[in-house]
């Protein structure tokens, strides 16, 4: 079963050599449908051939499977039979990582035509936490990231507004979001002021988001993490690292979640906490069942990816009454006990371009990248798709903030990137992942008891960590 | 022209055809059965028994996360000893099997869901199929709607009742929790979702299960049920003692394709509730398979799983082989 | 009130009593009570479907019971085609249910005609091999099919044929895993036709291949109409061939759950299209099979099976 | 209890009347067998009686009940059907015992019944066999075991023994009627077999294109037949007809002329075109001809094929100007030519083939119908040509 | 071409053995007709020849080549199935030309045969109906139609019209008999039909529990029985039998004697136990016998029932002892008891029924057997009693 091939140092290659041979290389993308059609055709492959790609590269869309496991599973079997096609691969930065591991991804570090000084520029200016997905383990880079996504705190302005709350906490908020208590007095502030629904709404389904994201999110903002201290072992050495699972942060944000669904009375809770302002609901929830009270204007508050500001924000939802933050947080960084939580965290999400190792154009898969990598790319892809440019200082220019209803966002979407978590993704994460979907979804339940899930959570855990 | 007119024809046609043919007809039974056989034997030799015996050797060696190698070292049945000791049920979705919680283990649901799904599919499919059997008009748009269901894909069956259970769009889960049937939140609870899928299993599959016994069903010969008529039964006699033992052999096909089909459920499951929540036994296959690339103890379950259903299955198979030899 | 109570009770004995008198009566009765109900069960969830249909994607929550679409937008019917062009998709369905279906009856008839009708050696051993196929997961098969399909696979030297993103690397796979079920079907109503008509169509010079295209399989027409309509179905509705064995464009050979599947997003689904194009994909085929059903029934049999 | 009334009962298919406007009127326990020609409708009017085809008009009434529209469970009868129809997946034994197991009956009675049915048609032995594993005529007496074991008001049976050989079916014969005598049911017999319709039946019923021709004791219609049908159609081999026109002195037919009195004959006129029918047993060689009392003028023919059949001999007779002429046998019917005479002799004649001979007919024994409608007009020329008395006696003596 | 030979031929089912050791050497164009009791073998028997059932063991050889292992169409037969077995999905033009269509015969052809087949068997303006449209004497008539398009070289028929009416079937014969000597076929007959079976055949094969009992002209089965079981067999009704022991002056049974020179008679003591055969017609009433040029002494008798037959008269006489006795119709068999003798009579004769009267039996026409082994020893007692002549000189005239 083929794997990466490191013969891939194909140096001489240039732009200038492909050129020459005067012939066109026609390159396949395996992407998302979104950039089907005249997207692709009309209004971005043009762009970069602005941006120093040769004509005589062309690239074709292949539009897979959107459904992020679907395309897990075509790539698993394409790279395991050695396919050579498609030659550029679109990849979730939730799951790179296990190609990276097992070879089937390009070095693009040891590419001849992808310089140190790319190199560089992905290390230095792109959001850290995407780059630190697209990387090997031993430093090397497999994936140029395309873009990221950021889960905020959305909200519904009007509510708030009648609940008390003015422009100025709106402003505030923006940037410098607020503590998990403080957010549960508002909502519940704004839930008795208001005849609404639902106060807050977010994913919590036994599913990958929950354990990647919106789990990982409430721990995050406790300090609690899953393996100890991410900065060292967020992605591995499995079976060489603690969990931590079981710590108290970790129970306390699980007992701050079932105080929001089942109010402080309920077992396992916590006092200081407003109760019962998220519906049991959410127990079940993925991202688009959530997400539709609150666009319909039935919810309070809602946590929830970048696209759903796209929506909700738009002119016939709520428009301009959708405010937005950065997830809120239990602990400052400074009081959370390890490196990267604490504050504003939010879960990492976002895709990266990696080439196929088999390819036979890998060196104009490697111009292709390079030519993605041009700012008028990203911003172009921003404005078409609303594909968040992977570098923050883009954020902040005039040219993103007239995107429309996204730019009106960024300063929220910064903040979030800068305090991304990723997933701890190695070879055994999807294992990992549904227990700690089953446990965590199971302690949020009406009888659940958090300290005995998260012990045998962490029993669970070190069973697959040691297995691998 | 007449006697010999049917030896000039026959001498007509000539060559190798009709030397196949000739060849052919002069095969004893058990030749000519195997003769026939061989296309489909062949078919199923390159895609399904040569890719069958591939994946059982992939059971024999060991899982290879890391690597680029697919496959670890050769370990024997190693994958099947752990698996059914219960060793490896730390990197599964859920348990292969755990008797204290029946509803969150692999074995313990694929078999509740197989014998009830298959239950019901059978007296809903025999009874769609009987009244489909009626003569009545507009017959043929009942028979439209009956096999809907059966036509729709399963993503989209999936859908159906993914929407219906959830609570801010469907419209079932307060009138079921009112009259204390199901929990707040029937999709995250391992039994509401498991009644859930059962039944949405019964709403698409009956029609399958309908089409074979009326198949079955238009197959009787009338006239036997003038005598039985005459002979003084009544409908229901009639049911009893002439329709039910001359479908049978029909409704033991539907059951044990269905049986089988049962015990292999996963994409139902996939996009209601989720493997977490309802784990099957396909469901520990195709996640070692697809998400941690698990490949030999995939293989293995894949292997078990199929042992299981030749063990279940043989009940209808000592069954159906009654009814085929007359008894 | 109470007359009302009375005259219904009036009514319902007058019913029993007739009823009793005609037991024909009540098995109408109980069958037009059966016939409501299963229409009821089957046709609601579609209904449900159609509702979804019809709804604003954003308008798709907080139904009533009964449920009724949230404002009227059939233009979803429209937008299922341009969106992606599912017309294709469809058409693919097609052309690969047709053909697998095609084999399947072919191969399965003889495979049927041998076990329903033959007695020899190694029978029961055989129809147990040939059932086992089926209790696989399909995943069981795919990575040594997929080598095999992508030319990865050599036999003495030559290598496997490239068919992924062709027909055939479904095609191939369908008609071995559906094929099973139709064995065990086709042989069932095979071995039900009596020995006569065999033995008169063999006396009037056809072989014994000959008795089983022109005698056997036509008076078995409401079997070999079940097996096709049940292969061509589950073709049409296969989810994990279809999706590995192409890469998932139109024009290379993707089926209907591919179109499906292009409405589902990252996050989001565009569950009114999803629901529309199930509608627009399902109704015609579900028509088209009971029609071709009936069709091949009383074309094969004509009077054979009337009253 | 089994009195069988069909009152205008008629079953129209599509294009075919299979039953037209039918009355019968079957005494309780009377065997009343209905013949007719192939196609003619005689399943038809049993599945009508049975309630298994619901007539197109008319009324059906069994033991004073009308059951028109009853199903046939409620009918009280048993019937041995045409196609046989065992059950395929039962063995002897439960297909016999079907009708005793549906209204449970208890086991003993049921072995009891199922052991007599089956020593009646001779099947002791092979209650456990299938019937694919049967010859015809095994599986055609499971089918009557089936219906007997039932002892029903009224049988119906449609041609129970056609697969029985002659000595099984003179056995079957004297059981059916001991079986008869001793239920006292009332039994409707279809048969072709015309040694069974006559042995067995207190009335035979004829029928053609679905219209009852006549319904009479056996003899009565061998003897005395309604009309040329009848005439034909009863008797084996069939009467011999000649048409013929009336003169003065009889009838005169292209061949040969019969002389009578035509004014002893009633609704008789010269110039009328009438058919002679006589049966072959009532033509005698005019050498062995001393048994008949009252025999015609000699006419002469020539023996054309014997048919020796054992205890009789079939003499084909060409008369008249055919008498040269070969025998037909392109015939498009079953009837004979016009100018061929069937004769049966006994055995010990030593006659040849190819030989002329003289042939004279039994006055007493001798039809005459209208050609036109083929009605009977008269059984026997007896008195008319010898001695012209009573009745008409403006009679003109022209002879 | 169409020589038929079966050599040793056993076909075994589980069991049952079906046919036992035939042997069977039948001509080209030669009209073979094989009866038996039900369940004798002799579908089994054409099932064979025709290739449906392979022989347990034996050879059938059919115009020369050894066809037991050929398929069943390139035997060049066609065969009318007992069962009929029409294609129910087919009309009746579609079930006639079947046969034609599988051998591409041009359409003008196939519309030609068909079109004759049905004329002959009267079915025509009926080849778009569908087989259950039919009543069951009309199909049986597609499935012998189907049959005769194909004219091939053998034919085999399995009671081809048991369901058809006399007069129908009496048509039928003479087509059959046309076609068979048009086209010259061989044709292997299947009846129960005793007047088909005599009329139609070259030779007759009676076969017992799958044996082969005789094989002989007609006649030659019908006057000279090889034994018992056949001279009981053919005959309609059937034969008397009367067992009794030899005596020096002849056979003396309980009931009568007759007397006859046992030294005339090959084979046979005094003391053997023997059973003397005659035929109805061969038992005359004394009055009646001036035809019988050599009879038995008179035997007292006292007539039982009557059977009139239109063309004859069945009278069952008690002898003897049972003279008192009631007929007994108790009886197992279809044979007639012991002491009960059938008698056909003209049916001009005016006897009663319990009428004491005089029987005598045609000494040229009295069969004996050997009980034992049921083989014939003699079918005439003619000259044994009268003219001690010829053959065996040391005889001993003991009367
Ligand atoms: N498949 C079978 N299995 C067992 N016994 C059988 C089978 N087929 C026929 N027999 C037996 O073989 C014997 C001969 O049957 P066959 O059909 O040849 O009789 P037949 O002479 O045609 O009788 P009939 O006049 O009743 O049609 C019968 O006793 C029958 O029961
Ligand atoms: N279902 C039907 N549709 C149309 N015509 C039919 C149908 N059934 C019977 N017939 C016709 O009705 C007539 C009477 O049929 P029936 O079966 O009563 O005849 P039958 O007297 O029993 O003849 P046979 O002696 O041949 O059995 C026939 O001409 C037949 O073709
Ligand atoms: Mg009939
Ligand atoms: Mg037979």
């Amino acid at each position: 079963i083929g794997g990466g091939d490191p013969e891939s140092a194909d140096t001489s290659g240039t732009v200038g050599n492909v050129d020459n041979q005067g012939q066109k290389t026609t390159l396949q993308w395996a992407t998302d449908p979104d950039f089907q059609g005249a997207t692709w055709n009309k209004e971005l492959q043009p762009i970069l051939y602005n941006n120093g790609l040769s004509k005589d590269i062309e690239v074709n869309v292949l539009a897979g499977p959107s459904v992020t496991d679907n395309r897990r599973a075509q790539y698993q079997q394409w790279l395991s039979a050695g396919r050579s096609k498609p030659d550029i691969l679109y990849m979730d930065s939730g799951w790179t990582i296990p190609f990276v591991v097992r070879n089937q991804l390009m070095n693009l570090s040891q590419a001849g035509n992808f310089p140190k000084s790319r190199i560089q520029r992905v290390e230095n200016q792109y959001f850290d936490a995407s780059v630190s997905t697209a990387k090997g383990p031993n430093g090397d880079l497999y994936a140029v990231p395309l873009f990221p996504d950021f889960p905020t705190m959305q909200y519904n302005q009007n509510y708030l507004k009648s609940a008390g709350f003015g422009q100025s906490d709106f402003d505030k908020w923006a940037t410098d979001s607020m503590t998990w208590q403080k957010f549960s007095q508002v909502t519940k502030q704004a839930m008795n002021s208001n005849d609404v629904q639902y106060g807050y709404t977010f994913q919590a389904s036994a599913y990958e988001g929950l354990s990647c994201c919106d789990f990982n999110e409430f721990m995050s903002s406790w300090g609690g993490a899953y393996f100890g201290n991410p900065e060292k072992y967020l992605f591995g050495p499995v079976g060489d690292r603690p969990i931590t699972v079981d710590e108290q942060q970790v129970i306390n944000a699980i007992k701050m979640v079932r105080t929001f669904i089942h109010g402080s009375n309920a077992n396992n809770t916590l006092n200081k906490y407003q109760g019962n302002i998220a519906p049991a609901a959410v127990m079940q929830w993925t991202e688009e069942p959530s997400r539709k009270p609150f666009t319909n204007g039935d919810a309070i508050m809602h946590r929830n990816w970048p696209y759903a500001i796209n929506i909700s924000g738009s002119e016939e939802n709520l428009g301009k009454d959708l405010g937005v933050m950065p997830i809120p947080y239990a602990k400052t960084p400074k009081q959370a006990k390890y490196p990267m939580t604490g504050g504003p965290v939010a879960a990492l999400g976002g895709w990266h371009n990696a080439v196929n190792p088999n390819s036979n154009n890998k060196e104009a898969a490697v111009e292709v990248l390079k030519a993605m990598m041009s700012d008028e790319f990203k911003y172009k892809l921003f404005e078409v798709l609303g594909f968040l440019p992977p570098e923050p200082k883009l954020l902040t220019t005039n040219r993103a903030k007239e995107v429309p209803v996204m730019g009106r966002y960024l300063e929220s979407l910064r903040v979030a990137g800068e305090n991304a978590i990723p997933r701890p993704v190695t070879p055994v994460w999807p294992a990992e992942s549904s227990k700690i979907a089953q446990q965590v979804n199971g302690a949020f339940s009406k009888g659940g008891k958090p300290k005995q899930a998260m012990t045998q959570l962490k029993a669970q855990l070190e069973a697959i960590e040691s297995s691998a | 022209m007449s006697t010999t007119d049917e030896g000039v024809r026959e001498s007509k046609r000539s060559g190798p055809y009709v030397a196949a043919v000739r060849w052919m007809e002069n095969l004893s039974d058990t030749q000519f059965a195997y003769l026939l056989l061989t296309p489909v034997l062949l078919l199923l030799g390159l895609i399904a028994f040569w890719p069958l015996l591939s994946t059982f050797r992939m059971s024999l060696f060991a899982d290879n996360l890391v690597g680029s190698e697919a496959l670890g070292e050769f370990v024997g049945l190693q994958n099947y000893v752990a698996l059914l000791t219960g060793e490896r049920d730390a990197l599964l979705v859920r348990p292969f099997f755990d008797p204290a919680t029946p509803f969150k283990s692999a074995l313990t649901v694929t078999l509740i869901f197989t014998v009830t799904s298959v239950f019901f599919e059978t007296v809903v499919g025999f009874g769609q199929a009987l009244v489909l059997d009626q003569d009545f008009r507009g017959r043929r748009w009942i028979r439209v709607a009956i096999i809907i269901p059966w036509a729709v894909p399963i993503v989209i069956q999936g859908m159906i009742f993914f929407l219906l259970f959830q609570p801010n769009i469907g419209f079932l889960v307060d009138p079921l929790q009112n009259l204390g049937i199901f929990s707040e939140t029937p999709l995250s609870n391992s039994v509401d979702s498991l009644i859930i899928l059962i039944v949405a299993d019964v709403w698409k599959t009956s029609a399958f299960m309908a089409l074979i016994i009326l198949a079955g069903l238009q197959s009787v010969d009338r006239s036997l049920y003038d005598v039985g008529r005459v002979a003084g039964a009544t409908k229901y006699q009639q049911f009893r003692m002439i329709t039910l033992p001359l479908v049978l052999p029909s409704v033991l096909v539907a059951m044990l394709f269905r049986t089988i089909g049962a015990m292999r459920i996963y994409g139902l499951i996939e996009t209601v509730v989720g493997c977490n929540t309802v784990p099957s036994l396909s469901c520990l296959v195709v996640t070692t398979f697809r998400g941690s690339r698990m490949y030999g103890t995939s293989a293995a379950i894949a292997f078990i799983t199929a042992g299981l259903i030749g063990i279940v299955v043989s009940v209808y198979i000592v069954k159906y082989a009654d009814t085929e030899t007359g008894g | 009130m109470a007359t009302e109570t009375d005259s219904n009770q009036g009514a319902f004995s007058r019913w029993a009593d007739s009823a009793i008198q005609n037991p024909g009566k009540v098995y109408r009765a109980m069958f037009y009570v059966a016939m409501l109900f299963f229409l009821f069960t089957t046709l609601f969830p579609f209904y449900w479907l159609l509702v979804l249909a019809l709804t604003p994607n954003e308008a798709i929550t907080s139904f009533g019971f009964p449920p009724v679409p949230h404002g009227f937008n059939p233009e979803a019917f429209v937008n299922v085609f341009t969106t992606v062009p599912f017309h294709i998709y469809m058409f693919n369905s097609f052309v690969l249910g047709i053909a697998t279906t095609a084999i399947v009856l072919v191969l399965a008839s003889l495979a049927g005609y041998v076990f329903g009708r033959l007695e020899f050696p190694g029978k029961g051993p055989l129809m147990l091999l040939i059932l086992a196929v089926s209790y696989f997961p399909p995943a069981a098969f795919i990575i040594p099919l997929f080598r095999l399909f992508t030319g990865n696979v050599s036999l003495l030297g030559v290598s496997s044929p490239n068919l992924f993103n062709t027909p055939f690397a479904m095609i191939l796979p369908f008609s071995a895993l559906f094929m099973p079920l139709s064995i065990f079907i086709l042989s069932t109503f095979y071995g039900q036709i009596p020995d006569g008509l065999e033995d008169a169509a063999r006396i009037e010079g056809t072989t014994r291949l000959g008795a089983l295209f022109r005698v056997i399989m036509p008076l078995s027409a409401p079997g070999v109409a079940t097996a096709g309509v049940l292969t061509f179905i589950s073709v049409y509705n296969e989810f994990f061939f279809s999706f590995l064995m192409t890469s998932g464009e139109a024009q290379s050979w993707a089926p209907i759950v591919w179109g499906i599947l292009s409405y589902q997003g990252q996050y989001t689904q565009l569950y009114n299209l999803m629901a529309a194009a199930s509608i627009v994909g399902v109704l015609p085929v579900a028509i088209l099979v009971v029609v071709a059903q009936e069709k091949i029934v009383s074309g094969l049999t004509a009077g054979a099976l009337k009253e | 209890m089994g009195k069988v009334i069909l009152d205008d009962v008629t079953k129209r298919y599509a294009d075919v009347t299979a039953v037209d406007n039918m009355n019968l009127d079957i005494e309780d326990g009377e065997f009343v067998t209905l013949v007719g020609p192939s196609g003619c409708g005689k399943s038809t009017t049993l599945e009508t009686i049975a309630g298994l085809t619901m007539p197109t008009s008319g009324t059906i009434t069994i033991a004073e009940r009308d059951v028109t529209n009853l199903p046939p469970k409620d009918r009280g009868i048993a019937m041995v059907f045409q196609n046989i129809a065992l059950f395929p997946h039962m063995d002897v034994y439960d297909n016999i015992s079907f009708g005793l197991r549906l209204r449970d009956y208890p086991k003993e009675e049921i072995d009891r019944r199922v052991e007599r049915a089956s020593d009646i048609v001779q099947l002791e032995g092979m209650l456990d066999r299938m019937p694919d594993e049967m010859s015809g005529g095994q599986r055609q007496r499971v089918a009557i075991a089936r219906a007997i074991v039932r002892e029903p008001e009224v049988f119906l049976m449609d041609e129970p023994l056609a697969n029985l050989d002659a000595k099984l079916r003179v056995h079957m014969r004297t059981e059916l009627q001991r079986l008869h005598k001793e239920l006292d049911t009332t039994i409707i017999y279809v048969t072709h077999d015309q040694a069974e319709a006559m042995t067995m039946s207190d009335r035979i019923a004829i029928i053609d294109g679905g219209e009852l021709q006549q319904i009479d004791p056996p003899l009565v219609c061998y003897n005395e037949p309604q009309n040329l049908f009848v005439a034909g159609f009863i008797g084996s081999p069939s009467m011999n007809f000649v048409e013929g026109e009336v003169t003065a002195s009889g009838l005169t037919t292209p061949d040969f002329d019969v002389d009578f009195d035509i004014t002893q004959m009633s609704g008789v006129t010269e110039g009328d075109h009438l058919t002679l029918g006589v049966r072959p047993e009532d033509v005698y060689l005019r050498e062995m001809s001393e048994g008949v009392a009252n025999p015609t003028q000699p006419i002469p023919a020539q023996t054309d094929v014997l048919e020796p059949m054992g205890d009789e001999i079939f003499v084909y007779l060409l008369t008249g100007d055919a008498a040269d002429v070969q025998m037909d046998i392109e015939g498009e019917t079953a009837e004979a030519p016009q100018n061929q005479l069937l004769m049966s002799i006994d055995p010990s004649s030593d006659i040849e083939s190819d030989e002329s001979v003289e042939v004279v007919l039994d006055r007493e024994r001798v039809h005459l119908f209208d050609t036109e409608t083929g009605d009977a007009i008269s059984h026997s020329l007896e008195f008319a040509a010898v001695e012209p008395s009573a009745t008409e006696t403006e009679a003109e003596g022209d002879d």
